[in-house]
């Protein structure tokens, strides 16, 4: 496992962590967007090239963008006090997730020792892919060969959620 | 199997009535009652017609109808009647008739006053003829899944009428009526589901049919207690038998009834007591009991006593009553008990006078609640303390009091006799010491009867707005002739009124009793 | 032989029940209409043309035969599983003498009542429920079995509530009528449980064929375990009707009835049912000799105890009723020592005199406007010559006075009461001082009322008047009968010297109620018939004056002897038995009935299903915190239920 | 061996196109709708117009391809069988009665034009959920659905209980939507697919998987749970039904509810109903837990309600038990897919009609309709009296309406699988609910009318969504043969 | 311990993370965030598995779940103005009117 991973895999946790403990909304804001060009990166490393860059322009580009946006426009970058949680709630939570965690690696564990082999691999080994010209092209011939409907399914979700936003947001009500 | 559409007939005619009833416009307010009694008239000459054509000498099924409904279930609309819903139809049919009448509203400004006028007479109307229609179809289901539909459906128009028109406490006194029913009959239709799968388990297709079902046989173990709890067959029988039980209603399971009938309209009180109560006992002898029966006389004896319990214990609450209804609300507690001592008797004498002693209370408590509504109308009370020497004013009246009184106390030569003789002396010969007891509730029923007639008729009057109490007017007195009619000619000739019921009655005992014995 | 002669004796005075109660009140719009002598005669012409169907049917019975009897059957009442219970009617020597005294008796009375109730409003309804009565005492003699017995049997009962009652706007007497109907209720249990265990025993109710049953000794030896419980469940029906211990108490406040009421139902017939139905089943009886002492004990000391109590009375019509309940107790006597035929005869003998002494003071009372209380009465002798000449005839035949009625059947009793078996010789004693007694408080009775001194106030006295015709007559044939009725039943011992004269009453009901033979000496005391005889007649003339005498000036004994004031207290107080009955019996149901229904089944039975009510919707209150509005709390919800999820997961895979 | 024979371009065919044809026409009447939708003053009448219009042709078209042979689109993303045709046919059915509901109310409830536009949109989605068998397709599908029924519910804009309700909403959901994308990647890490019918084959042959595929399954478990609105996860559903404009949680109660459950059917039947895989026992306890908490929790707590919308909400939650019930039955029995099917369709028209009449008693931006406010209400007007007791009757499982066959034939597939005690836990408990039911019914016709708050004015869009679905009721609680032996055929 | 292990664990991490921030955060700005933190942790575990076992498929998904985690947000910030014109404030526990 290469060292770079390993390195961006500690930065997002890092992040992650502070994003949740910071106190103050932008704090956070930048916190995520580390998090996700890290997460960019990783795709990256690992050879997906494509997947990298829509992560880096639309998740960190278009949407931490949105986020930051509307912190600003609700200016809501002013100290928060604290989590005015009961403690009893927070710790409750803290278990709670840390719990959840623990049993996801306990599975992960298990799978990647023992259950690993049930699941048939793909042709798509980084050898194959090479061969036909690069994640990219594969992953394009893919999209519009096989997800087509999907990909046309997706624009319902978009138009639904402009017009949402839309009508959300209008400044005057008629 | 002879197939004949009279008995949908006898069912829907109230409906269809009532639908017409939807569309004739509110303000005929005064012809709905006539359209109700015309309703009911036509329902008794159906009656009749059947009660004519009724082969007395054969115990099966007559009239059958069979239209398949849900047949993937198993299920259809499948009606047909023998000698035990016959006399149960026969009284639905005469006791409509006599209850429109004898509670026919004659609107005066004193009555506007007390808010006894019209009051959405429509639906009232209409509640009227749907309720007819369920009972009539409980009566006459013989599907397992119909009778449960009918039985269900009673409750909604009873749920209006006590609801919509009863007194100050109608709203607790109707819920508490519903959801008391409604405890008993979900159990119960758990055990339909079980039935069901059963018979399809058994017979490969499902079906409700109740002849069909009582070829089942379901596993019963009587060596110890513990062990018939547990046999399936005691759980199917207690989650029937305590739908019905309730619905008697047998100690503990009555306090529904008083409320009940206290607040419910005089018309609704004399279907609730001439008709309504004899679903839970018709049930027991129709389904709970044959389809059942060791399990039923297993238990037999913890139910002859609750059913001794209610017969003394109603008596004694009656006792202690001052408001007139309630007191004939509990003494019809206390006359279920014997039915329930009856039925569970296992003893062919007993049985008949069961069936005799539904139709008769049938007719005392219908009669009497009719009376109870006399006086109310007129006077706006119910408080027995407030009556008094009435009977110098209203002679007629009182003797149609009497008359129910004496059918109530089982006089001979009164139908109640006819019910409770031969069910006490058929418990009796199997068992004696509970029978004592129940005797007891002949005196006590004598005591509270006649303690009611004092003190409404007897006595000096006390009550001096008795100018405009007037005695029973045309409509009033054909009412209680009928019931009299009724109650004498069955106090003396009951062979006429019940002969038909006993080729059924012979085979539904026999058959019951060999299968107990053979257990 | 079959035929309609019974039917028709009973139906006629249901058909003047029918006019009285229904016909004429429909024609003339309301009771109270009714032209009291049309009433009347009505209803007298029926029970009369029913004594003249009694009388034919009674002659078919003479001479008819090895225990002939007259049936006719009506229709099936009861048919099923085994139990069937024809409606039949039969007359036999006993049913067929009963029917004669009841028409017989029931026409004098009705004719007595046309004057007595003249000036009565609602006449008719009176009329009617005296028919009503006649025709369910009909039912209940000329019965063919036990159920219908049963149906008459209420049936009088009913009657007599609803003419005990009959004055209702009084609650006293409504009170008195409910009392006499619940009392007689509990008879009629027992009755009913008798019933049913006959029946268990022998699939039957149909009075003669019990009786030819038991004939055969292998029923008898079936049905001997049972046999005591049988008899006294019956027995126990026969005291409540009978106003025998302990449930003679409704019979002394029955006399708030009209006098003819007390007369027909409350001395001459109804009462005497219970000794009628012993008498009827008297094979049955004769097999549990325990039982049978306990019927003679109880007659006995019935007789006693009401007695004694009729000294202190000063109402004369309780002083009858009295007199009336310790008179049956002598024929439960009778019965209880097997001498079944002397307790009809006597029975007999009692309705005459009976009858005739209440019509007569029904008289006097009539005549003292409604005056009843024999302290404000006395020489009335003058005033009421005949009322007076007929009543002395019955109070000297209910004291036992040599020759007339009364003589023959009390000193009968007596006598079987040693010369029986069945006796007991403390009985024996009982009842000659019964008879003691019963000759003293009569003696008393007439004193108060017809001599001594009047002390009636002055209006009173200004009204007095003799009744007219149609109430003297009745009395005259009555105290004729009361007079001649004992040479029905005359000893052996006397017979002999009168000719030859034969017991002809036992001999008439020989086929059904067996005749006993009496030896000369009795059997548990060493005593001549004729020494009892004697001895009891002169005791009975002696009492007799010395009441007549003593109570010239005197109302009380306890005016003379000053020591007896508290005795005196106590009987006038009737033993403070209803007192008894009341703190016993009353008040506890009463408390019951109070605690079952206002505590129980308000608080217990009805609470517990409301407090299920409330239980619910208080969990419901209580989940609903839950429900915080803050969409982190769900959140945190959510997440635990992916943990349970997964613990499930981990259980089952680990 | 180059791309275009590695991935072939499989066009589509005319079957594909005619089984796609609803979807489309509902896209294109959306956005036909939204741009009608903004005229001035008319803008409302033809935004509904236009989705009526659009919704009945979907309606009528996809009847006519009912009994069409069976389509499968791009190696099974999308399946068209007359089951599942049949489904997003009585969607689209609860969507023209939604509409017609909301037609007539939108002003008073300040909903904008676009509400229909949106419903088109939602109704869109719920069919592509229900014929799709792809995890990752049926997330998108979730979405679109989702999304459109988030901006309804907030969508009462000057009503801070709509914001509060929008909110809550779309954070739970997305909160919901995210567990159940992460489940499907465990999932398709361990089974290296997201296609069902591929991991149904992929369970079949490995008896034993790892454990990350229970997770995942128990992720995705709990996003369906979550959208049906069972305890633990149904915080959102009381507030939002609530705050949501009544005309929205009508179509939410119906439609949302039935789309997500037979989701939910078709994972459970593809995931967890497989032969001899010892590991998924967990879910039948895990599920019987669930039923049971639902049924106790919404049926308690509904009794203590005041208020018509929140009570009906925890109805539904007690309702979703008894479904719950049926699908624990499912693996057990066969009769109760249909019963289910029968039951989500019967109570989603009753519900639909029982938010109709509120609908029509409401205020304008009123919270929610409280008891006292309908006292009285049945005899004022009768026929909406009498319609509301139809449905609550329904919904109570009384006989003479659907709900009652519904009921009976889903508890009976329960006991005819062996499940008794849930049973007779449903059947007490749905006692406690007659109880709050009859509540209803006794405060309409036997309580005095203490203020004429609600306003109706005569019988709207609101009054015929109400009669169309009393009608349904009745007629399938009387006569429901046919349809009975209908689902049957077409579960085959 | 390879890549594929250590992607996991780091997806299973943020995957928590943003659960405690959706739980946890009182700002809805910060529990939106918390979504979008989810989303990226099932992408990238969907990725990694899809790479470790030579496939495609999870790559193409994650184009589509990243628009549709762009039109979450777009609604979820419209809302959440809608929230703060309504309540001025976009703490949750301030939009707890509808409870019980």
């Amino acid at each position: 496992m290469s060292p770079v991973i390993v390195v961006l895999a500690a930065v997002s946790a890092i992040l992650a962590l502070t994003m949740l403990f910071a106190r103050n909304a932008i704090t956070s804001a930048l916190c995520l967007l580390g998090v996700l060009i890290s997460t960019a990166g990783i795709y990256g490393l690992i050879g997906e090239h494509l997947v990298a860059t829509i992560q880096l322009v639309v998740y960190a580009g278009a949407i931490m963008v949105l986020f930051i946006f509307s912190i600003m426009l609700l200016n809501l970058n002013r100290e928060e006090t604290d989590f005015k949680n009961k403690p009893g709630v927070f710790f409750g939570a803290i278990v709670l997730g840390m719990t959840v965690f623990g049993f996801i690696i306990y599975g992960l564990n298990e799978h990647f020792m023992g259950h690993r082999q049930d699941v048939t691999a793909g042709q798509f080994t980084p050898e194959r892919i090479a061969e036909l010209g690069g994640n990219s092209k594969v992953l394009a011939h893919a999209l519009f060969s096989q997800y087509y409907v999907s990909f046309e399914v997706i624009s319902l979700a978009l138009l639904v959620a402009v017009v949402g936003a839309v009508v959300l947001a209008k400044r005057k009500f008629d | 199997m002879e197939t004949s559409c009279l008995l949908s007939w006898i069912i829907f005619t109230p409906m269809i009535f009532g639908l017409i009833l939807l569309l004739v416009p509110t303000h005929f307010e005064n012809s709905f009652r006539k359209i109700a009694l015309i309703q009911t008239l036509v329902n008794a000459a159906l009656a009749t017609y059947l009660y004519m054509n009724f082969d007395g000498g054969n115990a099966g099924a007559q009239f059958t109808q069979m239209v398949p409904w849900l047949p993937d279930w198993g299920i259809n609309y499948f009606v047909s009647i023998d000698g035990i819903s016959l006399p149960l139809v026969m009284l639905t049919a005469y006791v409509g008739p006599v209850a429109i009448l004898g509670t026919w509203p004659n609107v005066g400004p004193a009555d506007l006053a007390h808010g006894v006028a019209l009051k959405k007479e429509k639906f009232f109307v209409f509640c009227l003829m749907a309720l007819q229609t369920g009972m009539y179809g409980t009566f006459l289901a013989t599907d397992l899944f119909l009778f449960y539909f009918f039985w269900e459906v009673v409750l909604i128009p009873m749920f209006f009428l006590i609801g919509i028109w009863g007194g100050k406490e109608r709203i607790y006194a109707t819920v508490k009526f519903f959801l008391y029913t409604m405890v008993g009959s979900l159990l119960m239709l758990v055990a339909i589901f079980f039935l069901l799968k059963t018979s399809a388990e058994t017979m490969g297709a499902p079906s409700a049919d109740l002849y069909v079902l009582a070829k089942l046989s379901f596993a019963f173990d009587g060596s110890s207690l513990g062990a018939a709890l547990k046999s399936p067959q005691t759980l199917l029988f207690l989650a029937f038998a305590l739908a019905f039980v309730i619905k008697v209603p047998m100690v503990p399971f009555h306090t529904w009834l008083p409320d009940a009938h206290v607040q419910a309209p005089t018309v609704g009180s004399v279907f609730l007591a001439a008709v309504l109560l004899k679903l839970g006992t018709y049930g027991l002898m129709r389904i709970a009991i044959p389809l059942f029966p060791q399990a039923a006389h297993y238990f037999s004896s913890m139910f002859i006593c609750l059913g001794v319990i209610g017969i003394i214990y109603g008596a004694f609450c009656a006792l202690a009553q001052t408001d007139f209804k309630k007191l004939v609300a509990y003494s019809s507690v206390s006359h279920m008990g014997y039915i329930m001592v009856g039925l569970f008797a296992f003893n062919k004498i007993a049985i008949a006078g069961s069936l005799y002693q539904m139709i008769n209370h049938g007719i005392s408590a219908g009669g009497l609640f009719l009376v109870v509504g006399f006086l109310y109308e007129r006077l706006h009370t119910r408080n027995l303390e407030e009556f008094g020497g009435l009977s110098k004013t209203v002679p007629l009246m009182a003797i149609a009091f009497m008359i129910m009184t004496l059918s109530s106390v089982a006089l001979p030569g009164s139908n109640g006799f006819v019910g409770e003789f031969p069910i006490l002396l058929g418990a009796f010969q199997v068992h004696p010491i509970y029978v004592l007891f129940a005797g007891t509730g002949v005196i006590l029923g004598a005591v509270y009867a006649l303690k009611a007639y004092q003190m409404v008729m007897l006595g000096p009057q006390t009550r001096t707005d008795l100018d405009h109490l007037h005695d029973l007017n045309k409509k009033e007195i054909i009412s209680m002739v009928v019931l009299a009619v009724f109650v004498f000619g069955i106090g003396f000739f009951p062979k006429t009124f019940f002969g038909k019921s006993d080729a059924t009655l012979e085979q539904y005992s026999n058959s019951l009793i060999s299968k107990v014995s053979a257990q | 032989m079959t035929s309609s002669l019974p039917l028709l004796i009973l139906i006629s005075p249901l058909i003047g029940f029918f006019i009285n109660g229904v016909v004429y009140p429909l024609k003339l719009k309301g009771f109270a209409k009714t032209d009291p002598n049309l009433a009347g005669y009505t209803a007298t012409f029926f029970i009369f043309l029913s004594f003249i169907m009694s009388c034919m049917a009674f002659g078919h019975l003479v001479g008819g035969g090895e225990n002939p009897h007259v049936t006719s059957f009506v229709f099936e009442w009861f048919n099923f599983g085994g139990l069937s219970i024809p409606f039949e009617l039969r007359i036999d020597k006993l049913s067929g003498l009963l029917c004669l005294i009841i028409t017989g008796i029931g026409t004098l009375i009705h004719l007595y009542s046309t004057s007595y109730m003249h000036d009565e409003e609602c006449v008719g309804r009176y009329f009617a429920y005296l028919n009503l009565f006649c025709f369910n005492m009909l039912l209940l003699v000329m019965g063919a079995n036990l159920p219908l017995l049963f149906f008459g049997w209420e049936g009088v009962g009913l009657c007599s509530y609803l003419l005990i009652g009959f004055w209702y706007t009084d609650t006293e007497k409504a009170n008195a009528g409910k009392k006499a109907f619940i009392v007689n209720r509990i008879g009629d249990l027992g009755f009913l449980i008798g019933m049913f265990l006959l029946f268990r025993e022998l699939g039957t109710l149909d009075l003669a064929q019990i009786n030819l049953m038991l004939t055969n000794p292998e029923v008898v030896i079936k049905i001997m375990p049972s046999v005591s419980l049988i008899c006294f469940s019956l027995f126990v029906g026969a005291t409540g009707k009978s106003a025998q211990m302990p449930l003679y108490v409704w019979l002394p406040d029955a006399m708030a009835g009209p006098t003819p009421v007390s007369a027909l139902i409350h001395a001459a017939t109804m009462v005497t049912a219970g000794v009628y139905m012993i008498a009827r089943l008297n094979p049955l009886f004769e097999l549990t000799p325990m039982v049978m002492s306990i019927i003679a004990h109880v007659g006995a000391i019935t007789a006693l105890f009401a007695g004694s109590i009729a000294i202190a009375q000063t109402d004369i019509k309780k002083v009858l009723a009295y007199s009336t309940v310790s008179q049956l107790g002598f024929m439960f006597l009778a019965c209880g020592v097997g001498a079944y035929q002397t307790a009809v005869f006597h029975l007999m003998t009692h309705a005459f005199f009976k009858a005739l002494l209440f019509l007569g003071s029904g008289s006097v009372i009539h005549a003292c406007s409604g005056e009843q209380d024999m302290t404000k009465m006395g020489g009335l002798k003058k005033y009421l010559p005949h009322t007076h000449f007929t009543m002395l005839i019955g109070s000297l035949a209910i004291s036992g006075i040599p020759f007339f009625s009364g003589f023959f059947s009390k000193d009968e009793i007596l006598y079987s009461s040693i010369a029986l078996p069945g006796g007991v010789s403390y009985l024996f004693v009982i009842g000659v001082l019964t008879a003691m007694l019963t000759a003293f408080y009569t003696g008393r009775m007439m004193s108060l009322t017809f001599y001594g001194s009047e002390k009636m106030s002055h209006d009173v006295k200004h009204h007095l008047h003799e009744s007219p015709f149609l109430m003297t007559f009745p009395l005259y044939v009555l105290a004729f009968l009361a007079a001649a009725g004992g040479f029905l039943g005359v000893p052996h011992l006397l017979g002999d010297y009168l000719g030859h004269m034969p017991h002809v009453l036992s001999q008439w009901l020989a086929p059904v109620v067996p005749a006993k033979h009496l030896p000369l000496v009795g059997v548990k005391l060493p005593l001549h018939e004729g020494v009892v005889m004697a001895g009891s007649s002169i005791i009975a003339i002696a009492s007799y004056f010395a009441g007549v005498a003593v109570f010239k000036k005197i109302t009380f004994i306890s005016d003379a002897f000053g020591g007896l004031t508290g005795l005196q207290k106590l009987l006038n107080n009737k033993y403070y038995v209803d007192e008894l009955y009341a703190v016993i019996v009353v008040n506890p149901l009463k408390k019951i009935s109070a605690f079952a229904g206002g505590i129980v089944d308000k608080y217990v039975v009805d609470g517990a299903v409301n407090g299920l009510g409330r239980g619910v919707r208080a969990v419901g209150n209580s989940l609903r915190v839950i429900q915080t509005g803050d969409l982190q709390t769900y959140g945190l919800l959510m997440l635990g239920g992916v943990l349970i999820a997964i613990l499930f997961i981990y259980k089952v895979l680990v | 061996m180059n791309l275009l024979e590695t991935f072939p371009l499989n066009n589509l065919g005319p079957a594909e196109y005619l089984s796609l044809m609803p979807l489309f026409v509902l896209a294109f009447g959306a956005v036909a709708s939204l741009l009608v939708g903004s005229h001035k003053e008319k803008g409302h009448q033809y935004a509904f117009g236009v989705s009526f219009l659009s919704l009945m042709i979907a309606l009528f078209q996809g009847t006519y391809v009912l009994f069409a042979a069976d389509v499968s689109i791009l190696n099974e993303t999308l399946i068209f069988t007359p089951f599942t045709k049949t489904i997003s046919l009585m969607v689209t059915l609860f969507a023209i009665i939604a509409v017609v509901l909301t037609f007539g109310q939108d002003k008073k409830e300040g909903l904008l034009p676009e509400v229909y536009g949106l419903t088109l949109f939602a109704t869109a989605g719920m069919i592509l959920m229900m014929s799709t068998s792809h995890l990752l397709f049926m997330f998108i599908a979730l979405e679109i659905m989702s999304l459109a029924i988030y901006v309804k519910v907030a969508m009462r804009r000057t009503s801070r209980y709509s914001a509060e309700a929008g909110l809550k909403y779309f954070i739970l959901g997305g909160l919901a939507s995210a567990l159940f994308l992460y489940g499907s990647a465990l999932v398709f890490g361990a089974t290296g697919s997201l296609q069902l019918g591929f991991i149904h084959n992929f369970l079949a042959s490995h008896p034993n998987p790892s454990f990350i595929f229970y997770f995942g399954l128990g992720l995705i478990l709990t996003a369906m749970l979550f959208k049906v609105g069972a305890v633990p996860f149904h915080g959102w559903v009381p507030d939002v039904y609530q705050g949501a404009s009544t005309s929205v949680t009508g179509f939410m109660g119906a439609a949302v509810k039935f789309t997500a459950f037979m989701a939910f059917a078709k994972i459970a039947q593809n995931m967890v109903f497989v032969e001899n895989v010892a590991g998924l026992a967990w879910f039948e306890k895990f599920i019987w837990v669930v039923a049971a908490a639902s049924m106790i929790y919404g049926n308690f707590v509904a009794i203590a309600q005041n208020e018509l919308k929140r009570m009906l909400a925890f109805s539904t939650i007690a309702h979703t038990g008894y479904l719950l019930l049926g699908l624990y039955a499912m693996n057990l029995g066969e009769a109760s897919a249909e019963a289910v099917v029968l039951y989500l369709f019967f109570y989603a028209l009753s519900n639909l009609g029982a938010f109709a009449i509120i609908a029509q008693f409401e205020e304008k931006n009123q919270k929610d309709l409280s008891f006292d406010q309908i006292a009285g209400m049945g005899i004022k007007h009768p026929v909406l009296g009498g319609l509301m007791t139809v449905f609550l009757l329904s919904m109570a499982g009384i006989p003479l309406t659907s709900g009652f066959i519904g009921k009976y034939g889903l508890f009976a597939s329960a006991v005819g699988a062996g499940e008794v005690p849930l049973v007779v836990i449903a059947v007490l408990t749905s006692v406690v609910s007659v109880y709050y039911y009859l509540r209803v019914i006794v405060y309409m016709f036997m309580k005095e009318q203490t203020a004429d708050v609600a306003m109706y004015q005569g019988l709207k869009g609101a009054g015929v969504a109400a009669l169309i679905s009393a009608a349904a009721t009745l007629q399938f609680g009387l006569f429901p043969r046919a349809i009975m032996s209908f689902v049957k055929m077409i579960s085959k | 311990m390879t890549n594929d292990v250590l992607i996991q664990v780091l997806a299973a991490f943020l995957f928590t993370m943003g659960m405690l921030v959706v739980l946890l955060r009182r700002d809805t700005i910060m529990v939106l965030m918390g979504i979008e933190l989810l989303l990226n942790a099932a992408n990238l575990s969907l990725v990694a598995f899809s790479k470790s076992n030579a496939m495609i498929e999870g790559q193409l998904q994650v184009f589509f779940v990243i628009t549709i985690a762009a039109a979450e947000s777009a609604i979820g910030l419209s809302i959440l103005v809608n929230l703060y014109r309504n309540f001025g404030s976009i703490k949750t526990q301030s939009a707890t009117t509808l409870k019980g």
